[in-house]
């Protein structure tokens, strides 16, 4: 497990040697990156399996509360592992089916890999807020290093509303280092209960603001779709499936374990219960998300909106707080990764076969390329929910569990299974227009050995998932007695036997 | 009450809104960057005065030093972290101003809404 | 947004902040802190591992840090992964601003009057050795390797608007070297005491320039690696020679 | 009120109407100047705060390295302040 440190660094060495190497050898600098990333993957995948207990690895030689520290556990591991995995694939298809790029752009996919993966791992809130900013920083510039002033005018809002979202974050720090006296998660989650309920509920606030940010959920997801339609396509699919899983985790572990107090009531200050800010945020989400991808005419827009619907879906199940709502997130979001990816991926194709991203212009593309057309179909059954495809499971076991929690939560049902046909609606419409007679025979979309390889892999994923799920099931099923508070060996404990008192 | 962390903390979280206030008025990318860095000023102020206390002097040790005397120097935690904050917003700056740059060159103006939609080009 | 809705939201939230600081008064925690919490006190009295706590004063040996300066002791070596970040931050920004501005096509720079460009480079040079005890000192008096790198940075740049020269290809070099070499030191650490970025040097005399090796080395690394990082990447930003833009 | 206190108070005065001249300024070299002006003031406040290693920081990256690179951005990118009137 003490190498899980690598997870972070290696990325962050292999991008350093890129300045060097892609001023005097171009090529290499692009080798050095796929292969670190697929070195990257086999790493995760075998801690992923040498798993057995929580642990927490210490860096610099300082016990928790004074140094930083990092915390492993199996949530965290199989996170890593699809940040890992989406990475590679969006990295290869910019490599062999995506336009020509500056060495430099794959420094910057490095970077952010190891900074979603130092948000995932820390255990540390400035930490955090520092693989935030990193993560931040290589997006903004990888969604502007598309060709158009799209790209560049959806980097710069993204920038902007992320610098508001730092701003508060930081206001956060400062009061939680004030008052908790320590900014290591584990001795924040047991100072926080003795807060002043007021300040109490403006901390979580203020933090919760920054993650949603990254998380696109409703009133600071402005920039989302200008950010997704200028981005190239493999930066978009990275944001759609890497970005949005971090910054998933990131949420949950901030609402169950730093702000939590015990499942079921996760976030309650005194009267201020956060809860239900984070069911209602996690509703609305759906409802304009999935209502402005149906009258999208951009077809990246349309499937940004629909992953901010995703989102919102993960929030309203983070808000519920049972055992059978965390088992649902994590299969949703590796659900929605897996999906997204193949859906961008195949979405580039047909933006660069027709030259537009207005899906109108895309009748028949299917017919021509039946490849890429099932494959879109697949992405999109995938994204559904629909059985024997990988995101049943999770809305299934999100549905099962709003309807056994008490309150209000049978609302989000409903919603949800409405916002379900809306998003069923428009991802139908767009694949009978891919296979519709066209009028002028459409252009047959050119792919290299590696794209299919990867979007068969995906694919395979996706429906593998879907009708075989017990491998995941039964890490899985590990997930929720390990984030419980509850349980006695939890994480509050592990950080606390780490500092050995 | 301490008259000096009041005028601090007050000091800092009126340079936070009039910052947050250029961002809101303006669609200039340029007056929007300088709107952010006038807030992030504001929330660095805000870190170590919130952390502060009368008397408070440089951590750094001196010639003759009891651990007693540890009392009167200022917090050096914080401190460390706008450090770091500061280095960050710098990086933020400029790849910001980078994006404006790039935003001139090619719509010809520096307004953050766009005029009509644009296509993008892949 | 029109500037009344703006007044409107901030005259709120300032008033979220009254009510916030007006219910703290009587709150179970205050906002202020009159002394050090457990966290400081220890880095303070450099007792975060649990020695016992000495009379600390220049010129004490073995403690386990002897940095002086205690917020250079929090930055590079009990809080030194953030710091590694802080260096990754740079190091993106200014990729990302070589990605979108660093054209192929060669810009010219033009050289200022003959009187700034025969001084330019006694002004940089006389920066430059500033900047090198600053960041040589970080651990024993307030600096260190960011402001000195970027006071490097702002010499270089007098060069290069006084001169009309351009960043040369070395500065990537050493932007590798820089990082690589950090990279190293915590990988060091990793191997001989078993946690990344521990001080595997030892720590000697408090208060004397080469009582710590451990970070003297990281302040050089990162005054070396902000000074190229900085000097390239804002080399970007100066201005091509008149009429060459379109 | 010590005369320290006065002192802040001063700075913290100086360093909003900086501020306040930075979002109202025409010219935006300018309103780049006055942002410098409030780095400064901050620099000093770090100073007052017992933070120099800050105060050192926030004088040479916010005062000197940024207003630096706000008025080469605005040279680089040829933007002429008639059209810093906005909307």
């Amino acid at each position: 497990m003490k190498y899980s440190i690598f997870l972070i660094v290696a990325p962050l060495a292999a991008a350093f040697t890129i300045p060097m190497l892609g001023t005097y050898l171009p090529r290499l600098s692009k080798l050095i990156a796929a292969l670190m990333l697929l070195a990257g993957t086999a790493l995760s995948a075998w801690l992923l399996t040498a798993y057995k207990a929580q642990t927490v690895i210490v860096i610099g030689g300082w016990m928790p509360p004074f140094g930083i520290s990092l915390h492993v556990d199996l949530l965290s591991l199989i996170s890593v592992t699809a940040v890992y995995g989406a990475t590679l694939m969006a990295t290869l298809y910019q490599l062999f089916d995506g336009q020509e790029k500056k060495p430099y752009f794959y420094m910057l996919i490095l970077l952010l890999t190891a900074a979603l993966n130092g948000m995932i791992l820390t255990g540390d809130l400035f930490n955090l807020f520092v693989f935030m900013e990193i993560a931040g920083i290589s997006s903004y510039a990888l969604i502007a290093s598309g060709n158009g002033a799209a790209g560049v005018r959806g980097a710069l809002k993204y920038m902007i509303v992320a610098s508001l979202a730092s701003v508060a974050y930081l206001a956060a720090i400062a009061i939680i280092y004030s008052t908790a006296g320590s900014l290591n998660m584990a001795t924040v989650a047991s100072g926080m209960r003795d807060l002043n309920p007021v300040v109490g509920a403006l901390v979580v606030l203020l933090i919760l603001a920054s993650v949603f940010t990254e998380m696109e959920i409703f009133p600071f997801n402005s920039w989302v779709p200008s950010a997704y339609q200028g981005a190239p396509s493999s930066v978009s699919a990275l944001l759609s499936g890497a970005v949005t899983v971090a910054a998933a985790y990131v949420a949950l572990r901030m609402s169950y374990i730093v702000f939590g107090q015990g499942m079921g009531d996760i976030i309650r200050y005194g009267k201020f219960n956060v809860t239900n800010i984070l069911f209602w945020l996690g509703v609305i989400t759906v409802i304009t998300g999935q209502a402005a991808a149906y009258a999208q005419a951009d077809a990246k827009k349309m499937l940004a909106l629909s992953s901010v619907a995703q989102m919102g879906i993960i929030l309203f199940a983070i808000s519920i707080a049972s055992d059978l709502a965390i088992y649902g997130i994590v299969f949703a979001v590796i659900a929605h990764s897996l999906s997204k990816l193949l859906l961008f991926m195949v979405t580039g194709k047909f933006v660069s076969a027709s030259g537009t991203s207005h899906w109108a212009k895309w009748k028949g593309l299917g017919r021509e390329n039946p490849l890429s057309g099932g494959l879109f179909l697949i992405g999109a059954l995938g994204i559904l929910g629909i059985p024997l495809f990988a995101g049943f499971w999770g809305k299934f076991s999100i549905i099962g569990a709003a309807f056994k929690a008490p309150g209000v939560s049978w609302i989000g049902v409903y919603i949800i299974l409405a916002a379900t046909v809306v998003e069923a609606v428009y991802f139908f419409r767009l694949a009978h227009l891919l296979f519709e007679e066209p009028e002028t025979k459409p252009v047959s979309i050119k792919s290299s050995i590696w794209f299919r390889i990867s979007t068969a892999l995906l694919a395979a994923a996706i429906i593998g998932i879907g009708v075989y799920p017990a491998p995941i099931d039964k890490k899985v099923r590990k997930i929720p007695t390990e984030l419980s508070s509850k349980n006695t060996e939890g994480y509050i404990s592990t950080a606390y036997r780490a500092m050995g008192r | 009450m301490n008259n000096t962390i009041f005028i601090l903390g007050v000091g800092a979280f009126f340079l936070m809104m009039i910052g947050l206030y250029g961002v809101l008025t303006n669609r200039n990318v340029f007056r929007l960057i300088l709107g952010l860095g006038l807030m992030e000023t504001g929330v660095n102020l805000f870190i170590v005065g919130a952390s502060y206390w009368k008397g408070g002097k440089p951590p750094i040790l001196g010639t003759v030093f009891e651990t007693k005397a540890v009392d009167s120097y200022a917090d050096p935690v914080p401190q460390a972290l706008v450090l770091t904050s500061i280095v960050i917003g710098l990086g933020v700056t400029a790849l910001a101003l980078a994006l404006m740059v790039r935003l001139k060159e090619t719509t010809k103006s520096i307004d953050i809404i766009e005029t009509k939609e644009e296509e993008v080009n892949e | 947004m029109n500037k009344i809705a703006a007044i409107f939201l901030i005259g709120l939230i300032s008033a979220g902040a009254l009510g916030v600081y007006i219910s703290n008064l009587p709150g179970k925690k205050p906002f202020k802190r009159n002394g050090h919490n457990d966290i400081s006190r220890a880095y303070m009295t450099k007792t975060a591992n649990g020695g016992k706590r000495n009379v600390i004063k220049k010129g004490d040996r073995k403690l386990e840090n002897s940095s002086s300066n205690i917020v250079t002791a929090v930055v590079l070596d009990y809080r030194g992964f953030d710091t590694l970040g802080e260096v990754t931050v740079l190091f993106a920004a200014i990729a990302g601003i070589g990605l979108l501005l660093g054209g192929s096509r060669r810009r010219r720079i033009r050289p200022a009057g003959p009187v700034i460009s025969s001084m330019a480079p006694w002004i940089a040079a006389f920066i430059i050795i500033t900047s090198a005890y600053i960041f040589l000192h970080g651990h024993l008096s307030p600096g260190g390797g960011f402001p000195g790198g970027a006071m490097i940075a702002a010499g270089f740049l007098i060069m290069v608007l006084g001169m009309g020269s351009r960043a040369p290809k070395i500065f990537k070099t050493i932007e590798t070297f820089g990082g690589l070499a950090f990279i190293t030191v915590g990988v060091i650490g990793f191997l001989k005491k078993g946690s990344f970025l521990q001080n595997a040097f030892g720590s000697g005399e408090v208060g004397t320039l080469f009582g710590s090796i451990f970070l003297g080395i990281l302040y050089a690394i990162i005054g070396f690696k902000v000074a190229a990082e900085l000097s390239s990447g804002f080399g970007e930003f100066v201005a091509e020679e008149e009429g060459k833009h379109e | 009120m010590s005369a320290v206190n006065i002192l802040i108070l001063i700075i913290t005065l100086v360093m909003l109407a900086g501020a306040a001249a930075v979002v109202t300024m025409k010219s935006m070299i300018g309103a780049a100047i006055m942002e410098g002006i409030v780095s400064l003031m901050a620099a000093l406040l770090f100073l007052k705060m017992g933070a120099p290693d800050v105060a050192i920081t926030q004088a040479v990256i916010g005062a000197g390295l940024s207003t630096a690179l706000f008025v080469m951005a605005l040279n680089r990118a040829g933007i002429d302040e008639k059209e810093a009137s906005d909307e």
